[in-house]
Parts: structure tokens; sequence; C-alpha cells
């Protein structure tokens, strides 16, 4: 007798016995036939798009086929489905060039979220208590035309409001033609991470309201004043894969890197000189530094680069910008100011950029022109190693960036959006993103009919009386125009790489379903029965359009786009209107006001975006909550950042649970010690502190913006959210920190922190 | 000694035939934390490791702690009895045999700590060599696998250590009693006459089995140093580590022989028999070993000061002013502080002397195979992966079962077979 | 001709961006563990960013420090693995079989870079988060050892599609998860066997450093350190 | 691998275990993707500690297939098997085919058969067949097998499945442990690298 069957007779009159009782047979699940054919077992990679922050990257998506809960007709089963398994970068993309950032690859966690809204839901309870129940699409929609008829039959459709986080292309064309067609406003934006004086800023300097790209690969110098450029910043994958060539790229030729801020982001570790300066001087400093560098180069008498004529560089040589000068409002060395513009002198082509808390002063846009000056000073505006602008492409009307005068925020701080009759949410979470000063919360209550497009049920959407969940990005048709961070023109455009898992609609088909059945001229203004067909009649006029075209096939053309997963217009060169010199005007250094007095509020309150949550959009996602924070190391949870020095002074310890308290409002949160801070300065990352966001999101840390005031950004009416000042105090107790370092430094000179 | 060979004998046997209410009382508590630890235990296996306290970095802790621990106790007996029967020490006599017991059950409780803490206990067995159609076999380059078979066979070695001498003893209860007892001991004897060729026999097994023994307990120790000593972790990799476990082992196993010596003595009445002589004999024997162990934590620490590398440093400045500060100086003074002055001046080397002295040695040895474990694994060479540990309960209730456990299987043992050897007091009266 | 696979990581390419951490997280099956666990100190991720602050504000140097496994051609890990789990490939990775390791947990201490992770309880995915999961890698179960693989399935993969089509390897190929992600190419991979191949040619770069070279592991990634702007310019 | 988990220690263990715990048996999620559980988190451990011990000794259900399929008629009527079973020759998973693939050829062929009249409604009324597994592996094996280097090899597929051609329903002949594939990996002197197939 074999010995495994001993063993089996054995485990058979001993243990089974004892065991019959606590076995449960396996239920079975019915299987549903397949949908679509596969080779079991083999990959394919199919391109999309990443739709987690605006920089527009493009995807390879890897589908295996594999097996999912799924409810058909009512009934639950398994069916054999392709399923994405990993996002990469396409390599033909010109913005990412086959690389991805950390969040974009943990996008393919949005659509398997356990927390998705899987049908459209009715709101059963109380405005925001988050009480839903599972509603039919039919009855939704009918719902939503009842409710849009009776408003455009009191003729107060001018009061429909349809409000979008960042949305480009053809989906943005969309809403607009539906609210056209409504005779209805153009929808308002609202997108936390988008730099709106740097809009207006170029605008001003250059005549477009765009985000700036930059050629990191060619240039020898750069200075960034607060921008997170190489983390979460703009572009940052197409930036860091500049970063990288500029680094190393060119043998015995390794750029240098100068980074001034208050709080060390993940792009100030990387610098070779790292520099606080008081907040809101950066634009000074930036005179500051063209002064120097005018200098030098009248000293050595060479016309400064991009200088037509002299006089509009004139006002940059008065002694007010002279480095001492300067020293006495920034801090920072006059020696090193000169020594920066000598090296940058030295070793051009030199480019300098601005963004984050920079921005966020109310002085913001004058650092933003100072900045825009400073690179003009180098002559590095639209030259090889500079800065320049993605050329938009004729080929495709189609909307590239977020326009000046539809921005969601500004309207809310000049008390705009009052008395909405219906509101759509799509894309959008406002109520977590805005300082409680504006009262987003109250606006929506008072709001008497709300529809959310959001697969998720968060701050914003729980306001909602109807909740119709779109597809996941993957599941969708998407097409996109990245709006920096490429020398070319790009179109990317990407089918749905996977089925539907849940009973969800592409939001432009919900949209044009909604239109259909009002009829008359919505209807008329958006005639297609698909977002296929949409994208198809918009990319038509690519292959009627000469000086782009290709192919003149359309299908094979198509086809093509779509395999090669967008389209990319080589014909569009780089062209950028040369700036006037009056255009070039000196800016006038306006000093930053604070929120909250000094003696009160001693301490300058700096949100950041977090690398791991952006604004908080990817905080639900567990692979994004268990990421180590790049510098603090920190998972699953908030902190603020206190210097060392500070912390001694206050005696606070790491993870000590402290009170951040601004005329605005209260805050707890762990302390943790972080060498890269001014002594004057506390930092906080965006994206924690969700209410409501899914089982990893919710009820996690504090949310930074509950505590920040309402001032603007001057001329551009941003909101200034590095302008608030807070005290600090200790609560007495530990705060729920969790730390991935076990020390600070690698001698380990202290002792360890978890 | 006055007493005759009779009232030797009847004094001797009285806990085996008479059971006073004790006995019941305490079998039953020690069994209630017994089988406490043990369905803690089925519980981790159920759940799985993590129940337990261990983490990255630190991921040994109690477990194998408790395993060093118990494996040093286990040099009490064989070892003792055994030099002390080659040299011929009379006043060895009384104790042999309590030492040897305490040997054999130490070291089955500390075989199961390597069980107990495997990650998949269930797959324990591919630490043995066996031959199954996979062709694969245990690593010998694993010292883990040295431990298996070091301790395995110290295991069989002690045993027979302890039965030999136990024969004439079942024989003689044999004689003595009545009824169901006679049949057992009868078996037990294994059909001891006491002929003269019998006797001869013992005799000489005793003289292989004192030898041999001797070298193999060495090399169990050693082995279970290598352990640490064979991989590169800060305060591990190190020469010293041999020799100092062997000395900390017998250094504990004295301890933990003086303590149990001393309960026997007051509950089973055996004052005459574990007289002063034989704690204040033993006392010198543990002094004699606090001084060595002293000798050499002080050797270990002073060349790893001298050494002065990052890493080393690290460890020992975090347990002698780190966050391990309190139980380090704890251990000095348990393991040499306190004990020196009890046992070096002679007034205070009494029966309570020598008993308080070796309560402190065990815990200062536990404290010290802890703070040779911890504190390095979770101070290893980057930085970044330093962290911390602390123990659950999980842990703690099965550290706790076994020492109850050892309580426990000490009684049944002295209420199977006279814990005190007649045959060979019998034999020094002679002499 | 035998492949030996290695690595280079540039550490003045590496921004410290973690793209690789998320990146080998959804090749190979890396569970969450949650805020607690993590608290503890069981993360799983096989590859981390060790950061690093040097100097004190304003002065201050940050050292970004990408740490997996080694593949050492001298491990330490290996000898201790009283199964076998833990062993040298023939390619010359560390290898760790995860159905053959009973968690001694032995390899983990002797591994002086701390790379290797543990399995503490059976890992948990929320439905439908399980169906993100590899087919090409397996689960870990409760009680088993497991670290980088320098994605041993993408290797293989890769192996065998060549043989199909009766091809060597090109440079390039294989490439793991991490490399695959990494913007600034900071991480390079290759056949150190092939004097040619980028990898070795980097492997022999005056900025290359061997982590914690002194134990003699003798680890087949190099690491090539940042040098300050001014020794090189001006 | 299941089998052969020798030695009556391991044995001893694992009832003492199962005993202890059934009391307290919390319900997991089986990791086999044909099982289903109310549970709403996956995890690669047992569902129950009887399957814990069932897979420790390598003891394994014969399954029991919803439909009567014979495997010996269609390779007499010269189907291959690589033309079912489309994966084989292409990549690790030989693959399973669903009803839509039968339903080609019997929409027309042996439509009076009665396993065919099942097939057909079932898939009439949209449902595929839940075939049960015959072989494969347990996934505490942890075993990365892939198909299409044997194929290429020239290994028959009767070599691990036995001779399927010969049978009705496809019934597990051949033991496949790892004794079974280093045999075979030794004599064609093809890798025995542990990391070969465990990954």
């Amino acid at each position: 007798m074999e010995r495994r069957d001993f063993l089996k007779l054995g485990v058979l009159t001993g243990a089974t016995a004892t065991l019959a009782s606590c076995e449960k047979p396996a239920q079975q699940l019915v299987r549903f036939i397949p949908e679509e054919d596969f080779v079991p077992g083999i990959a394919t990679w199919k391109p999309s798009l990443c739709t987690v922050c605006p920089a527009g990257c493009g995807m390879m998506v890897r589908i295996l086929d594999g097996e999912a809960e799924v409810v058909r007709n009512g009934q639950r089963g398994l069916i054999k489905m392709g399923l994405a398994k990993k996002l990469e970068g396409n390599p033909k993309h010109p913005v990412n060039r086959g690389k991805l950032c950390a969040r974009g690859q943990a996008g393919l966690q949005i659509t398997y979220h356990p927390d998705r809204v899987r049908t459209p839901l009715r709101r059963s309870g109380q405005r925001g208590s988050g009480v839903f129940h599972a509603i039919g699409w039919d009855e939704a929609l009918s719902e939503i035309v009842v409710k849009l008829q009776e408003v455009r039959s009191r003729q107060r459709t001018n009061s429909i409001r349809f409000v979008t986080g960042w949305v480009r292309g053809q989906r943005r064309e969309l809403i607009n033609k539906f609210l056209e067609g409504l005779g209805a406003p153009r929808a308002l934006e609202f997108e936390p991470l988008d730099e709106p004086v740097l809009r207006r800023a170029n605008l001003l300097d250059f005549g477009r309201p765009v985000l700036p790209s930059f050629d990191f690969a060619r240039s020898n110098y750069v200075i960034c004043f607060g921008a997170d450029f190489l983390g979460t910043w703009n572009s940052p994958v197409a930036q860091s894969i500049g970063y990288g060539e500029m680094r190393r790229g060119r043998p015995g030729n390794r750029g240098k890197f100068v980074q001034v801020e208050q709080r060390m982001s993940q792009t100030g570790a990387n610098a070779d000189e790292w520099v606080p300066c008081s907040p809101g001087t950066e634009g000074l400093l930036a005179l500051g530094l063209a002064h120097s560098v005018v200098m030098e180069k009248l000293r050595r008498s060479e016309q400064p680069a991009g200088v037509h004529n002299r006089d509009w560089a004139e006002p940059l040589t008065t002694e007010t910008y002279s480095p001492t000068e300067v020293e006495k409002k920034t801090g920072v060395r006059a020696s090193s100011i000169e020594r920066w513009a000598r090296e940058m002198a030295d070793h051009p082509p030199a480019v300098a950029l601005i963004g984050g808390a920079a921005l966020a002063h109310t002085n913001g846009l004058f650092s933003a022109l100072a900045v825009n000056l400073l690179n003009r000073t180098l002559g590095s505006v639209g030259t090889p190693g500079g800065v320049f602008f993605t050329p938009g492409s004729p080929a495709i009307k189609v909307a590239r960036s977020l326009s000046q005068n539809s921005d969601f925020l500004s309207q809310l701080l000049s008390g705009g959006f009052e008395n909405a009759e219906a509101l759509f949410l799509y894309k959008a979470n406002p109520v977590f993103a805005t300082p409680p000063g504006l009262r987003m919360g109250e606006k929506l209550t008072r709001t008497p009919f709300i529809v959310s497009f959001s697969s998720f049920i968060d701050e914003t959407s729980v306001f909602a009386d109807l909740i119709l969940p779109d597809h996941s990005p993957l599941e969708s048709w998407l097409d996109d125009v990245p709006e920096s961070g490429t020398s070319e023109a790009v179109f990317t455009l990407a089918r749905p790489v996977m089925r539907p898992l849940h009973d969800t609609r592409a939001m432009p088909e919900v949209v044009m379903d909604i239109a259909n059945r009002l009829g008359g001229e919505v209807r008329e203004a958006l005639p297609w029965k698909t977002f296929e067909e949409m994208l198809q009649a918009s990319y038509a006029q690519l292959a009627r359009s000469q000086p782009c075209n290709s192919t003149q096939d359309f299908d094979k053309l198509w086809e093509q786009i779509l395999e090669q997963g967008g389209w990319r217009d080589g014909n569009c060169q780089l062209h950028l209107p040369e700036a006037s010199a009056s255009q070039f005007r000196v800016p006038e250094f306006s000093a930053p006001t604070f929120d909250g007095n000094e003696q009160e509020f001693p301490f300058y309150f700096q949100p950041y975006v977090s690398g791991a949550f952006l604004d908080g959009s990817v905080a639900h996602l567990p692979w994004m909550q268990e990421l180590p924070d790049a510098l603090s190391t920190a998972m699953w949870g908030t902190w603020l950042e206190v210097n060392p020095k500070t912390a001694e002074k206050l005696q606070v310890r790491q993870g000590d649970l402290i009170r951040v308290r601004s005329p605005h409002g209260t805050l707890e949160v762990p302390a943790v010690i972080n060498p890269g801070i001014a002594f004057d300065v506390l930092a906080m990352p965006m994206g924690q502190g969700h209410e409501n966001f899914g089982r990893y999101g919710s009820l996690r840390g504090a949310n930074p913006m509950r505590i920040l005031g309402l001032s603007e950004v001057r001329e551009v009416g941003a909101l200034a959210w590095a302008a608030t000042r807070v005290n600090l105090s200790k609560v007495g107790q530990k705060g729920r920190l969790v730390l991935a370092a076990g020390a600070l430094s690698e001698q380990g000179r202290d002792l360890e922190l978890r | 000694m006055t007493k005759t060979a009779e009232q030797m004998q009847r004094d001797l046997l009285r806990p085996v035939i008479e059971t006073s209410w004790r006995f019941p009382v305490a079998v039953a508590a020690l069994g209630i934390f017994v089988i406490a630890g043990f369905s803690a235990w089925m519980y981790q296996v159920y759940t799985g490791i993590g129940v337990a306290g261990i983490n990255r970095p630190v991921f040994w802790g109690f477990y194998i702690t408790n395993f060093v621990f118990w494996i040093g106790i286990s040099h009490a007996g064989t070892l003792i009895s055994a030099i002390l029967r080659i040299s011929n020490a009379t006043w060895r006599r009384p104790i042999t045999r309590c030492a040897e017991v305490i040997t054999v059950f130490a070291l089955m409780i500390g075989a199961i700590f390597p069980l107990i803490h495997l990650g998949r206990s269930w797959q324990f067995f591919w630490l043995a060599p066996y031959p199954s159609e996979r062709g694969l076999w245990p690593n010998y380059r694993s010292p883990l696998v040295w431990d298996f078979f070091a301790i395995n066979t110290y295991l069989i070695g002690s045993i027979t250590f302890l039965i030999l001498p136990i024969i004439p003893d079942c024989a003689l209860l044999r004689d003595t009693c009545v009824g169901w007892r006679r049949k057992v001991y009868s078996i037990l004897c294994l059909g001891w006459r006491g002929t003269q060729r019998q006797w001869h026999q013992l005799e000489a097994a005793m003289r292989i089995m004192s030898v041999v023994i001797i070298p193999v307990a060495v090399s169990v120790h050693t082995i279970v140093s290598w352990d640490f000593a064979m991989t590169p972790v800060p305060m591990w990799h190190s020469t010293i580590f041999a020799p100092y476990f062997v000395a900390g082992a017998i250094f504990s196993g004295i301890a933990a022989l003086i303590i149990a010596m001393a309960f026997l003595r007051s509950f089973l009445h055996l004052e005459e028999y574990l007289n002063p002589q034989c704690f204040d004999n033993l006392g010198k024997l543990l002094l004699v070993m606090s001084l060595l162990w002293f000798y050499f934590i002080f050797a270990e620490r002073l060349t790893t000061w001298y050494g002065n590398t990052r890493s080393e440093m690290a460890v020992l400045w975090l347990t002698q002013r780190g966050s391990y500060r309190g139980l380090f100086w704890l251990m000095l003074c348990c393991n040499f502080v306190f004990p020196f002055p009890l046992l070096a001046i002679k007034k205070l080397r009494t029966v309570l002397g020598t008993f308080l002295a070796s309560i402190t040695v065990v815990i200062g040895m536990w404290i010290e195979r802890y703070l040779i474990i911890v504190p390095s694994l979770s101070h290893k060479f980057l930085p970044y992966a330093w962290g911390t540990y602390r123990p659950t309960w999980v842990e703690i209730t099965i550290t706790a079962a076994t020492f109850c456990g050892m309580a426990l299987l000490y009684i049944l043992f002295s209420k199977i077979v006279p814990i005190v050897s007649v045959w060979e007091l019998k034999a020094g009266l002679r002499q | 001709m035998s492949h030996r696979w290695g690595m280079a990581v540039d550490l003045d390419r590496c921004t410290g961006c973690s793209a690789c951490v998320v990146a080998c997280q959804a090749e190979n099956n890396i569970p969450t563990v949650g805020e607690e666990a993590a608290r503890r100190g069981r993360t799983m991720h096989w590859i981390r960013i060790e950061r690093y602050y040097e100097g004190e504000f304003p002065n201050l140097r940050v050292k970004f420090q990408p740490v997996l496994c080694q593949q050492c051609d001298n491990a330490p890990c290996e000898p201790v693995c009283p199964t076998y789990a833990s062993y040298h490939t023939a390619e010359g990775l560390n290898g760790q079989v995860y159905n053959r390791c009973i968690g001694t947990r032995y390899c983990a201490n002797a591994c002086p870079y701390t790379v290797r992770t543990f399995n503490f309880f059976n890992p948990v995915w929320d439905k439908p988060l399980d169906l993100q999961l590899n087919p090409d890698v397996s689960i870990r179960q409760v009680g088993m050892m497991e670290k980088c693989t320098f994605c041993v399935q993408r290797i293989k993969a890769t192996e065998i599609q060549a043989e199909a089509e009766g091809r060597e390897l090109t440079e390039g190929e294989p490439t793991p998860a991490c490399v695959q992600s990494c913007a600034p190419k900071a991480i390079t991979f290759g056949d150190l066997n092939d004097p040619e191949s980028e990898v070795s040619r980097l492997a022999r770069s005056r900025r290359g450093t061997k982590l914690l070279d002194e134990l003699g592991t003798q680890p087949k990634i190099t690491y090539l350190q940042r040098d300050s702007w001014d020794d090189k310019n001006s | 691998m299941p089998q052969n988990r020798s030695g009556m220690p391991a044995l001893v263990l694992a009832s003492v275990t199962t005993v202890i715990l059934c009391s307290c048996s919390r319900p997991r999620l089986g990791h086999d993707e044909h099982t289903f559980s109310e549970s709403q988190v996956f995890t690669p451990g047992h569902p129950t500690v009887i399957d814990a011990v069932k897979e420790f000794v390598g003891w394994r259900a014969t399954p029991v297939q919803p439909i009567a399929f014979p495997h010996s008629k269609h390779i007499a009527n010269g189907i291959a098997c690589n033309i079912c079973h489309i994966g084989v020759d292409k990549g690790a998973v030989a693959g399973i085919p669903s009803v839509k693939l039968c339903m080609g050829c019997h929409e027309v062929f042996a439509t009076d058969r009665p396993e065919v009249k099942k097939l057909t409604a079932l898939y009439n009324s949209g449902l595929d067949i839940s075939w049960q597994r015959v072989y494969g592996f347990a996934s505490s094996a942890h075993i990365k097998f892939n198909h299409s280097p044997h194929i290429r090899a020239g290994i028959d597929c009767s070599r691990c499945h036995g001779d399927v051609g010969k049978m009705t329903v496809a019934v597990r002949t051949v033991k496949i442990n790892m004794g079974f594939c280093i045999a075979c990996h030794r004599a064609k002197q093809v890798s025995t690298d542990c990391v070969t197939c465990h990954f």
C-alpha cells in the first residue's frame, strides 16, 4: 500500500469523522457565455490614456482573460472577459514616452475599486447623509428630463450649471454643445491642480493662457521657484524624462539644478543647491537674478540674448534689484545670487520656472511675471533648452486648455454661483477642495437638483439627488489633447480596453441620451448616437484638413490612430509669438499679504500637493495609501512638517499630536520632524481628510483646505492657498503616524522613529 | 549522616507512595496554563504567525529567545552530574537526578519552540532528511539543520543518562510496593535483579555515558550560538559566541537546578538529603559561572567598542543607552550585581541566599537571550529599515505556559520516580 | 551563452518618485497590508526608496536610494535556509521557492539589506480588486518569505518567446517592471555576461559602488553615486 | 505540490489542529475561481480547515462534469486537441472551450443527442458550461506551468494527461507530482532548476 493512500486512510478514519461538521460545499456560480474571443493566457497590450492628472500621458494596458463576477439581467454569475492587469506608458506617446508615474499606474485600482458606484443611485436620505438606493437607468434619465423640461418651461435654463474637473477634448466639446443647446451658461471648471496665475502671466507676456513646457534635456542650468516639477507639477513624467537627460544624458556635461522653496519638496531634494527664501519673495529673487544676469552680460559687453532693444532692460539695472537690496527682502545671500547669475551666464541654456506655493501667495502674478522676465533675460524663451509652449494643431477643432473665464473657484470667490436651479457635477469634488469660507456644502444643500456622474460617493456627490456612475476610464472611449510636456501637437485617442464591470454608462452617452429625450435644439446640438460616432466625426476633420494630413483613407487613418493610441501632428512646428518690448515691462514688486496677524499666528501655513494623492482625487486607492511619502516616508495618513529647531523649542516630538489653528479653523495632526523646512513654516500635504471616499480613503488624516482663508491672488482672482498664517499647540498625546523609515540620516545618529 | 538505610529509603520513597492534597491542586493549576499555551499556539497556526509581535526587521522574538533559554537551562543536569560523577564528588549523590530530569524536560520544551516559531509549522518535517520522489534533502549548510541533529542527539543521550540510574530504584519500588504500583514498576525496572553482573554493567554504562554526554552537551549550545554567529548581523557575527553561550547555559542551568532543589526540599521534606552543603557547593559553582559570564560580556562589549564599526556601535549603544538600556542594566544586575555578594559572602551562601541568587540569574539570563536577539535585528545595516519589537499576548501566553509546563512535568516525574537516587545514597553510605 | 542578470541604479538620475514601487506592486501581486500592519512594519513592498538627510537646515542634502534584493553572488540568505527555499538559480539569481519555504525567517535575518518581506497572514484583496492580480505570478500564502525576483516571470516569458522564435535575447529584453516604469531612466537592467550591454558598461563606471560592499556579498546591483555639479563644471 | 507530504507527525499535527479549530472555523474565501463564497474578500487561504487537510495530504475529489463530453468521439472525428484547447501551443494555458465553440459545430451536427440538447439549452439561456478541473496544480504549489514549450518539444498530450483520446469524459489517470515532472526533465536533460516552474 502506497504511503499516500495510507495517509488518506488515516485522515478518512481519523480527521474527517470529526471534521464532517465544518465542511462547506463550494457553491457553484452560473457562468455566462463570454462576450469576446481571446486566446486564454495570452496577454495583449492595448493603448489608452491616463486621466488621473491633467498631464495627459498615453498608456498601454495589459489585458489578460480572467473570470469576473458580474450581474447579467438580474442574475449574478461568472464571465470570462479581458481584464486590465497593468498600466504602463505608451512608448509612442510624445509626452511620457513609455513611462508612467506612480499615481498613473495605481489608476488601475479605480476600475476595480470595491466601493465604486455600481448602479444609478437616488438619494433617499437627507442631503449629504449619504443614504442612497439603487434605481434603473431609464427611471433616472426620465427624472432628469422631467426636471430639465420644467426648468426650460420657466425660462430659467440660464440657471442650469455644469461643473467639471479638468476636461479636454471632445468630452468638453460635448458638454459645451449640450449647454448651448439648453441655453445654459458654459461649463465651469474646477481643477485644484491648475495654475491660473501662471496662465494669466503667460497670457500677459506671450498672449496665450497655457502652461509652459520645458526642454530640460538640453538645458545646462535649471532654477526652479517652488514648483514640484519632478513630482506632481504640470507634466511630471515628461519633466522627469528631461531631468534624467539633463543630469546624465550627455556624457561629460551634467546640468545644474537650483531649487528655491520654503519646504523641501521631492523635487527640491534632488537639487544641487536648495535654498529657502522668505515666502512670497520668489519673484523679487527672480528679478534680482535677472538684474545680475543683465549686469553680468553688460559687464562682458555682450548683447543679452533675446534682448532686442535695451530700454526694457533698463529698469532692471536699477539699484532696487541689486543683490544686496534683494537679500534684505528675500533672505537669500547676495553672494549666491551673484554666483548663480554668473553660472547661468557661463552655462547656457539656462531656464527658470515657477509654480506651486510660490504662485499661491497674494502677489503670485508678480512672481510669475518676474520669472518670465528672468527667462527672457536668459534668452531661454522658445529656444533649445528653454521654455516653450506645446503647439496646437488646426487639424482638429478641440478644447485644449482650461479657459480663463470659466474658473469655478474664481466664480465662487467673487460670490458668483448662487441660485442654480439644476447642477451637473463631473469629475469635480469642490466640497473637499475648497476652504470652508466658501460654504460649498451649504450652497449645494440649497441647490434644488443635483446630478453627479461620479464613480464614487465623495464629499460632493454625497449631496447629489442622482448619481449616474460613469464608466471607469479603462471602460470608456477617451480622447485628450495634452497641453504641455511635448514639442509637437498630439491628439490622444483610445477605445475602451475592457468591458464594463458594473451597470454603469459612459457620461457622454448619458448626456446624449438626455439631449435626445429633451428634443429641440439640444437634440440638434448632439446629433450622434454614441460618443464613438462623435469622436469619429471630429477626427474626420483630420482626413480633410490638408496641412497635417498623412493619409486620405479615413477608416485606415482611424484604425491606425487607435492602434497607436493617438496622432501627432509633425507639421505643426513650435511657434512662439515674439513678445514686444512693451509687453515685457518689469513687474512692480508688491509684498505678499497673509491671513492672520503675526503675533497670534507666528507660522506660515503651506499646504502642498501630495505625491501620492495629488489634490486628494486618488486618496481612495490602497496602493497610494500604502505608498511611503518620498520625504516623510509616512503612509495611511496626514502629518504636519515642523523644523527640528522649532519642534525643540515647542517640545514637539516625532508623532506627537498637535493642534494647528488658523483664523478659520483648527486641525489636529501628528507632527513629522522635517529638517528641510524653514523655521517659521509649517507644511502639510493635501489629499487626506476625506469624510466620504471609500473604505481606504475615508476618515484618515486631515484636510489642510479646512483652515485656509479666502485671500485671492491679486489681479487673477484665484485662491491664494499659501497665504494663511497659523499657530500650533500640543494636544498632549501621540497621533496616528505610520512611518516607513526607521531613521532620518544614513549614519542613523538619531534613535529609531517608529 | 546518622540515618540508617531503612530510614533513608522510607523518606525518599514517601513522596512517590503517599499523595498529599498539594499534588492534585498544583497539577490542575499548572495544567490550565499549559492548555492555555497550547490553544494560543493553535490559534497562531490557524490565523497566521502574524498574531505574534514579530515584524520586519525583527523577524525573531520571544520564541527564539525561549528556545535559546530553555536549551541553556538543559545544561544544568547532564553536564553537571556528568562532571561530578567523573570527578566522583560525593556531595553529588543527592542532586544528580534532579539535575538530569531538568535536562530532559528543558530540552523537550526548548525543542518545541523552533516549531512554534515556524511560519508554516505543519511543514516542520522538511527539516528532517527523508527520501522523497522529489529528491530534495535538507540544506546541511544551514545551522538550523545542525540544530535539528544536535538537539536530537542530546535528547536521546540525556534520556538514556537519566533512565540508567533509575532502573535500580524502580526495582526497589517494585519490591516495596503492592498492587498496581508493583506491576507498573516491575515493567519499568526492566527485570533488574541486582546481580553483580548487572551492577557492573550499570556502572560501566554510566561511566561511558558521563564521558560521552559532555562533548554532546557542549556541542549543542555551541551550535545554538552558531544560529546567530553564522549570519552577518551586527553583534551576532562574533567568534566569542560559542563559549559565551555555553558558559551562559551552564550558568542558567545551575541556577535552575538550585531553584528546583529548593522547592523539592521544602515540599517533599528532603531537608536532610538536599542539605545546605549541596547548596553551598552549587553556590560556589554558580559564583564561578557568574564571574565567567561577566568576563564574557565584558570581553564582547569591549572588543565591539574598540572595533567601532558603524553598524555594531549602533546596536551597542541601542542596548546600553538606547531604548533597551533598562533591560540591559537589569540584566547586568540580575546576572552579576545581585548574585555576586549573595554567593561570594560565606554567610549569605545559605539555602535561601543561593535560591534568591538563582532566581535573579534565571531572570537575568532570559533577558540576556532577548537582548542578544532583538536589538541586533532591529538595528541592522541600513538605518532606513530599522524597527522595533513588542510581544503580543500570544507570545506571552505561550512563554508563560512553558514555565508551567516545566514545573508540571517535574511534579509528575517526582510522583513516579524518587527524585533523589536511593541506591546511590545507599552506596554513599556504604563507603 | 548563459545569462547573468544584473542592474545598475543611477542615483543622479533617481528623483525618488516611487513609480517603480507601484510598478512592482502591480506586477508582482504585492498586497497592501493596511494601516495597523504598516505601523508594525509589515508592508510588503519588494522595492523601497530609502531617503536619507545629510546636513542641517538650510544646508541640507537628501539622498534617494532605491533598495531591492541585490541578487548577491555570495548571498547570506542562501546557506542559512534549511530547506533550500532560498537558493542560487542557474542564472545567478537568489531564487525563492515559495512552496518550499517553511517560514523560519532565517534568510530575512541574514539579509543585510532587509529586503525580504514575510507573509505574516494570508494576503487579502477586497473584491473585485483581486481581478487586477497578475496570473503570471503566484500569490504567496501565510508563513512564506518573498522578495524581489528581478521579475523572473518576465525573464522566463521572454526566454520562452525567444526560444519559440529561435533567436537570442536582444539588449533591452527582458525588462523588470521597475526598470520599465522609471521616467528618468535611473534603473538599467541587463546581462552582466555580455560586456557590451548597457548594464555592464555602467557597472564599470567610476561612480559605481556596491551597497554594503564591505560585507562581501557581491551584489549584482551597482549604484552610481551622484557627484556634485561643482567638481565637474566651473 | 500537495502529494506525498510524508510523515505521521504531519498528519497528527494536521488532525489535531483541525479538531481544535473546527469549533472556531472562521469562513475563508476559496482561492479557486470555481468556488464562490459570500465573503467579499479574496485570499489564497483555504476556505475551510478540511480543505487545508485535504490539500496537505494531496487528496482531490474526482470532478463531475455537467455534460458527459466524449473526447473519444471528437478525436475519432479527427478534431485535434488544439482545436478546442486553443491556447495549448501558443502559451501557458491550454484553455477549456466555451459553449460558443461547441455550438460552432453542434448547431448542425448531432443535434438529436441528449447531451447536445443539454448543450443547446444552456446556450440558448445564455449560459456557459461550468466545466470542472481535471488536472491542474494546487495554488499552494506555486507552479507556473507553461504548455507551449512542452508542445514544441514534441511531448505528447497523453504523456501527462493520459490517453484522453480513448476516454469519453476525461478522468485523472496520471498522477502528476513533482517526481513525475523531474523524472521527465532529467531524462530529457532540460533544466531542473526550481525557478523553471516555481515563481
